[in-house]
């Protein structure tokens, strides 16, 4: 099976070497939590760094597992980080980006010329904390009403709007 | 119904299709509803028909029936082939207003 | 003798159109029954013994809801589009010859309403203006999805006619007759159509199946693309109006095979019984109306087999592959026809 | 020349007035709205489509109309509560949510379970991916117009139900297992429900397969219909059925095992153009495998407890809890959610019915989850479908959006 | 009787007749058209031309007028889209038309029409004798027609058609 | 077509014959299903007559909520919280109180719940609270709740909840099975 000879040749280190040595992106952290290579990159680079891993010729991050947001409210300038989870199908290897903005300047590349799969999950980590990608050909809301004029899955927000009153506790068992 | 010829002077039908046809002549004048005039000149043709069969029949000559017969694949087969014009023109102008079809090229 | 006649034709008539009625109300009955059954389900059970009152409430429930006329639909054309339906459906069974003839006081009486000598081409007529109901109620609902709907519809019916059309021509230079009765009456003695005439039979029963919009051919009703196609927005009475007509059309039709193909109220050696003629006259309605249910059965059997065609394959199916082989059916029956001929067979 | 040319071009245009030119923009197309509430989506949603007769020019998928803000209630919830939400995804596999929840929290912990508990899941998981495959493809049948076969497989879906009813108590939003284990053993009549089952099958599944299989309509209706290839459907995000009918036999199961899924023996089965037909086999021959493992987890089930000691998460039996002090006080504590639990982020996958569906949890040590993301299948890959159906007819669209077993739950969370 | 069922449908044709002509909206004209043409399948069975009744339905009811509502609803020509004349043309036409219905009818008072003598209905229009007429008499004619229609379904789909 | 990535891999697209000239003319699968379904014509219907026949439900159904009381007929529920924290779906409201002297039969601890309701609208049925219980106080039966017209209709209190003491229902098969040590 040339499959686990591959992975056995393609650890960790491999990918951060191979990273680094071709195209020199500054990986600002990297950690491996429950096996999983994570790393932390500049948010400017992360189109690069997408397209390398994905034409490389022995990584192969073909497969854009996922991407979603989070919300750091106490990491100052770096409140809403966007995630990525990269697949190589061939190698069997996962492998975890990570890119942080400040709350004020949330702005992002849009990985949509790279994945297609980019387009919703981006429109989502927008309508759920406001990450704004650039160059995203359609972002709009896509799970919330487009009336909504905040980011709800930001950690200020509580799970219950405390003011509303359409909805009496007396009828919902609160 | 062999009473038919006594009863009903073949005036009658002459006088009926005649009026039929001016009405077709008429809907073709007031229209400008390509799609209404067409309509109307197979009402034009209908009244000829009818008056064809009149004649046929006042005469015992099957060959008026025999053109009826004739005319209306005649109308049939310019309904199919000016209703696709008809319907072209519509995508390409997006009316079919007759005052808005005067141009020859388009 | 005339006021016999008479009064004789209007019973028959009444008692068509209420035996019409009947079929096409115990149809939806037995629709939901043999579906169900074919489904491993119980059916209708309720009203009634086995059910057997569910058409009745139906027809009640059918009264009583409320009628809903879109704001932005055609009034008009809107009540129009099911009453047309309904009239063309219930005009067809008048050329249909329902059992060989009574005897009163010596005087024979067919079962029949009109033998008029052009009653295949009176079917016809009548089948081709049955569109202008589901078009008109498609277009007046005002809704895309019954205009989609209406204009399936109407573009099957009329592609479906022409196949139809071929297809019994065949017939009729095997018969040399238009009239429903001589047709019948040359098949007397088992010897039916269908043995004669195979793919002119095939031929029709698909036409029939399109032309009554059932499976798989009912594209416009189609509830999953459609959700009802041309009558999506119809409610209470007028809905039942369409959905009944769909079941007299489907009695009609297989009225219409049976005369056609399968001798009508032929029943092999039926004739060598030495029957008394009026009993061999309800023999014959009985044995005319078992072929009617078996064919009411097997278009709800294939209703409930078989996936529907898409539009453009339904197109396909008519024109390219029934319109040619009803032709070559002509072709094939009128050599055959000179052959036996020239040969004075 | 150049503006000659135009302007000869635009002549009609021209002549036009204002109100009309505007008109002719957008008179190209009708637009269509397939959905909210339209019987094809199965759920709600909603795609306005341009339409030009029957043919599709263009769709326009508007999603979120049952969006449920799962992942801030998950944010605000026990892990032990997450599991019901995880029901609601994909509500016709729920199952499978429910444990791959429970291992994603498993695998925060650092617990492994025993095989007994693994094989039980297996048996579980496999199960309603027979129930969703079923239902996928039955409604496909349904949608090309033949409800007939549909009963008859749904009548298997209802004898699963009955065993999951059996294990849990609930048939469709299951909240099945617990994590470090199940809730509670398999009980003899479980074991006889599934050999019934399990005899029944084959028979029933026959049947359908007849019906549809080799049926001319039916391929006519689904082949070259929504066809993708492997490259795009990569790059959409497919997974599972739907990026295996490409040709990517891409499978967790067999990519990254879990639950002991090494220890079965079963084929990934890939089509080649990614049409609906495909779609349509891949799912069938997957349900043959799933039969195929569930039998091999019965013949091997290893005998053992039915949960593992998880003091954070698995509750004490009731019995000690009423009479013993101290499972009471664990008993109280699980509860409560006072155990910590590491700080750490992990992704764990598992091949849900309509693909990997991926639980991304973030845990900050405390009683809920920091962030909990669901990689939903349904969500990524549904935003193909403008260009699946671009082309087809309104009759292909339908079958598309029924063959992609695009389910609302699990769309919108 | 015969005579009274004349005054109907003539009275039906002419008044659905104008109704084409007048009501505003193209679908509601189509139907008046239709039911003109039954009338005219009416006129034909009190001529005893039952083969060209049922032919005038199925041609003209049942596809032509078919297809006129076809593309009626295609184009969606609602009642915004009605399109008329101004107010001077229109006159003109109805006085034009009338003026011509007047010469007809005058030319026709004097004319004699009494050479056709015939004083009984044969059985011209069954299916028989019509048939026996265009298979004999008029072979060429009716076969020319034959491919008259192919050309017609020949341009009607080419034109039709999108992109050719 | 893409590079093969398990050794599993098994293409059921071209494992289909083609179409044969039979199967191309639409009758043989037509005729086979037909064959089928006029089989089913025959077979055993499973659909219940549902308010006449009732299937059964497995001992572990989660339905309606009981409070249970004990073999003296006193409350188990001591107004702990455990299922109202538990539950997922926030439909459970408690409010305690002390147990007077005097009221020993009517509660078994020294607190009881003196406002005991589950909001049915809310709850999705998980069974959460019944695991919560340290108390054997709340089970889900398999009664079904019915349909009301108003929302606070919904709304069980104690006098619905709680078992009647003298129609008791029976939970002995959903309790977990005691453990031998």
């Amino acid at each position: 099976m040339d499959n686990i000879t591959k992975t056995i040749e393609i650890n960790h280190s491999y990918i951060l070497d191979r990273i680094r040595e071709k195209i020199g992106i500054d990986l600002l952290e990297f950690d491996h939590p429950y096996d999983m290579l994570t790393i932390v990159i500049n948010r400017e680079r992360i189109i690069d760094l997408l397209l390398f891993l994905k034409n490389d010729d022995v990584l192969k991050f073909d497969f854009l597992t996922d991407i979603c947001g989070i919300h750091y409210p106490q990491n100052e300038g770096k409140e809403i980080g966007v995630i990525y989870h990269l697949h190589s199908l061939i190698n069997n290897i996962r492998l975890r980006i990570k890119t942080f903005a400040s709350a004020e300047d949330p702005k992002f590349l849009t990985v949509t010329p790279v994945f297609l799969a980019a387009n919703w999950m981006e429109r989502e980590t927008y309508d759920f904390y406001g990450a704004i990608f650039e160059g995203h050909p359609d972002l709009r809301r896509i799970l919330n009403m487009d009336e909504m004029h905040y980011f709800p899955m930001r950690k200020e927000y509580p799970l219950q709007d405390a003011t509303r009153t359409d909805k009496p506790d007396k009828y919902f068992g609160r | 119904m062999n009473e038919t010829i006594q009863s009903i002077p073949l005036n009658y039908y002459i006088v009926l299709s005649s009026a039929l046809f001016c009405i077709g002549i008429l809907g073709v004048l007031v229209k400008r509803n390509a799609i209404i005039m067409f309509m109307s000149i197979e009402l034009m043709l209908n009244a000829v028909n009818l008056l064809l069969v009149a004649f046929s029949a006042y005469s015992q000559n099957p060959a008026g029936q025999t053109f009826v017969f004739f005319i209306m694949i005649i109308a049939a087969v310019e309904v199919a082939v000016g209703l696709a014009i008809l319907v072209m023109i519509f995508r390409n102008v997006h009316s079919i207003d007759i005052e808005k079809l005067q141009n020859l090229k388009w | 003798m005339l006021s016999t006649y008479l009064i004789v034709k209007i019973v028959i008539i009444l008692v068509l159109f209420l035996v019409t009625l009947g079929m096409a109300a115990y149809s939806t009955y037995g629709e939901r029954k043999v579906a169900a059954f074919l489904q491993d389900r119980l059916g209708p059970n309720r009203a009634g013994p086995f059910g057997l009152l569910q058409p009745l409430a139906d027809g009640v429930k059918m009264f009583m809801k409320e009628e809903i006329i879109p704001n932005t639909s055609d009034k008009a054309i809107f009540i129009l589009g099911p009453s047309i339906f309904m009239v063309t459906a219930l005009l067809t069974s008048a050329v249909i010859p329902w059992g060989p003839d009574i005897h009163i006081d010596g005087q024979a009486y067919p079962l029949q309403v009109a033998d008029i000598n052009i009653a295949l081409l009176y079917l016809f007529g009548i089948v081709s203006l049955g569109v202008y109901g589901i078009m008109l109620g498609g277009w007046a609902s005002n809704n895309k999805y019954s205009l989609l709907g209406a204009v399936r519809a109407s573009s099957q019916m009329i592609s479906y006619e022409l196949a139809m059309g071929l297809s019994i021509v065949g017939i009729l230079m095997y018969t040399g007759s238009l009239s429903l009765r001589d047709i019948v009456a040359q098949q007397q003695g088992f010897h039916w159509n269908v043995f004669y005439q195979p793919v002119g039979f095939v031929i029709f029963l698909i036409c029939a199946f399109a032309e009554a919009n059932r499976a798989p051919f009912d594209l416009a009703e189609c509830e999953t693309e459609l959700i009802g196609g041309f009558h999506t927005e119809y409610s209470s009475m007028k809905l039942g109006l369409f959905l009944f007509a769909e079941y007299i059309h489907m009695f009609v039709s297989s009225a219409v095979i049976a005369c056609l193909f399968f001798g009508g109220y032929d029943f092999p050696f039926i004739d060598k019984l030495g029957l008394s003629p009026n009993v061999f006259a309800v023999v014959g309605v009985v044995i005319l109306f078992a072929k009617i249910i078996f064919f009411i059965f097997f278009f709800m059997w294939v209703r409930w087999t078989i996936p529907r065609f898409r539009y453009d394959q339904l197109m396909k199916l008519g024109w390219q592959i029934l319109i040619p082989l009803g032709l070559a059916n002509i072709f094939i029956t009128g050599g055959w026809l000179t052959l036996k001929n020239y040969l004075n067979w | 020349m150049q503006q000659e040319l135009t302007n000869q071009t635009n002549i009609s245009a021209g002549n036009l007035p204002a109100d009309q030119k505007e008109k002719l923009q957008v008179q190209d197309y009708n637009t269509l709205n397939l959905g909210p509430t339209h019987p094809a989506t199965h759920g709600i949603f909603q795609n306005v489509l341009k339409i030009d007769g029957e043919k599709i020019l263009d769709a326009e998928p508007t999603i979120g109309y049952i969006h449920r803000a799962f992942e801030k209630i998950a944010e605000n919830r026990a892990f032990y509560q997450v599991t019901v939400l995880t029901d609601r995804l994909n509500y016709c596999s729920s199952p499978i949510n429910n444990m791959g929840w429970h291992m994603t929290v498993e695998k925060l912990l650092g617990v492994k379970t025993t095989k007994r508990v693994d094989y039980m899941r297996v048996i579980i998981m496999e199960l309603s991916r027979i129930a969703d495959h079923l239902i996928c493809n039955s409604v496909l049948g349904v949608d090309t117009g033949a409800l007939t076969g549909f009963t008859y497989v749904f009548q298997l879906r209802e004898k699963i139900y009955d065993i999951f009813e059996e294990v849990c108590g609930a048939r469709l939003t299951t909240n099945i297992g617990r994590i470090g284990g199940m809730e509670r053993d398999f009980t003899s009549k479980f074991w006889s429900l599934l050999k019934e089952f399990m005899d029944e099958f084959p028979k029933v599944f026959k049947e359908f397969d007849l019906l549809f299989t080799r049926n001319r309509i039916f391929i006519d209706r689904t082949k070259n219909v929504g066809g993708i290839s492997a490259e795009r459907a990569l790059s959409y995000g497919f997974t599972g059925p739907n990026l295996r009918a490409a040709g990517v036999d891409y499978d967790v199961r067999v990519m990254n095992p879990y639950s002991s899924y090494e220890d079965f023996e079963f084929d990934v089965p890939v089509g080649d153009t990614g049409d609906c037909y495909d779609r349509y086999l891949v799912r069938n021959e997957e349900l043959r495998q799933s039969y195929n493992i569930i039998k091999q987890a019965m013949e091997n089930m290893p005998e053992g407890r039915h949960y593992v000691d998880v003091p954070e998460f698995y509750l004490p039996p009731k019995q000690d809890v009423y009479t013993k002090m101290e499972p009471l006080i664990w008993h109280f504590k699980i509860i409560m959610g006072e155990w910590p639990v590491p700080v750490g982020e992990v992704y764990h996958p598992v091949e849900g019915a309509n693909g990997e569906l991926g639980f991304y949890l973030v845990s900050d040590g405390g009683r809920q989850a920091y962030r909990l993301h669901f990689r939903r299948p349904c969500f990524i890959y549904y935003q193909a479908y403008p260009e699946l159906i671009k082309g087809g007819m309104l009759s292909d669209a339908i079958v598309t959006m029924s063959s992609l077993n695009v389910i609302a739950g699990e769309l919108d969370a | 009787m015969i005579l009274t069922t004349f005054y109907i449908l003539s009275a039906i044709a002419i008044v659905c007749a104008l109704m084409v002509v007048l009501s505003k909206n193209p679908v509601h004209s189509v139907l008046y058209l239709v039911t003109c043409f039954f009338a005219f399948s009416g006129h034909y069975i009190l001529m005893n031309a039952q083969f060209l009744a049922v032919v005038n339905i199925i041609v003209y009811a049942g596809a032509i007028m078919v297809l006129f509502l076809f593309v009626v609803m295609m184009l969606n020509l609602n009642k915004q889209n009605q399109l008329d004349k101004s107010n001077v043309a229109r006159l003109a036409s109805v006085i034009g038309a009338g003026a011509l219905l007047l010469i007809i009818v005058a030319s026709v008072k004097s004319a004699e029409l009494d050479i056709l003598g015939v004083t009984q209905l044969g059985e011209l229009g069954t299916v028989q004798a019509i048939g026996k007429e265009l298979f004999s008499t008029y072979l060429l004619p009716f076969e020319i027609s034959s491919v008259l229609l192919f050309s017609a379904i020949v341009g009607a789909i080419l034109l039709g058609k999108k992109e050719i | 077509m893409y590079r093969s990535l398990t050794a599993k891999r098994k293409n059921v697209s071209a494992g289909q014959r083609e179409l044969t000239f039979m199967e191309r003319m639409y009758l043989p699968a037509i005729l086979k299903g037909m064959k089928i379904t006029i089989g089913h014509l025959f077979k055993k219907k499973v659909s219940l007559n549902y308010p006449e026949v009732k299937r059964e439900f497995s001992d572990f159904y989660r339905g309606m909520h009981v409070l249970k009381r004990d073999e003296n007929g006193a409350e188990n529920c001591t107004a702990c919280g455990m299922c109202a924290l538990a539950c997922p779906a926030e439909a459970i409201t408690i409010d305690a109180a002390e147990r007077k002297p005097g009221e020993e039969h009517l509660y078994r601890e020294e607190k009881y719940a003196a406002k005991y309701e589950i909001n049915m609208l809310r709850c999705i049925y998980c069974g959460l609270c019944e695991e919560a219980c340290p108390k054997d106080a709340i089970y889900l039966t398999e009664r079904i709740v019915p349909a009301y017209y108003k929302r606070k209709d919904f709304i069980y209190g104690k006098d619905i909840l709680v078992e009647d003491i003298n129609n008791r229902v029976d939970i002995t098969k959903r309790k977990q099975p005691i453990k031998k040590a």
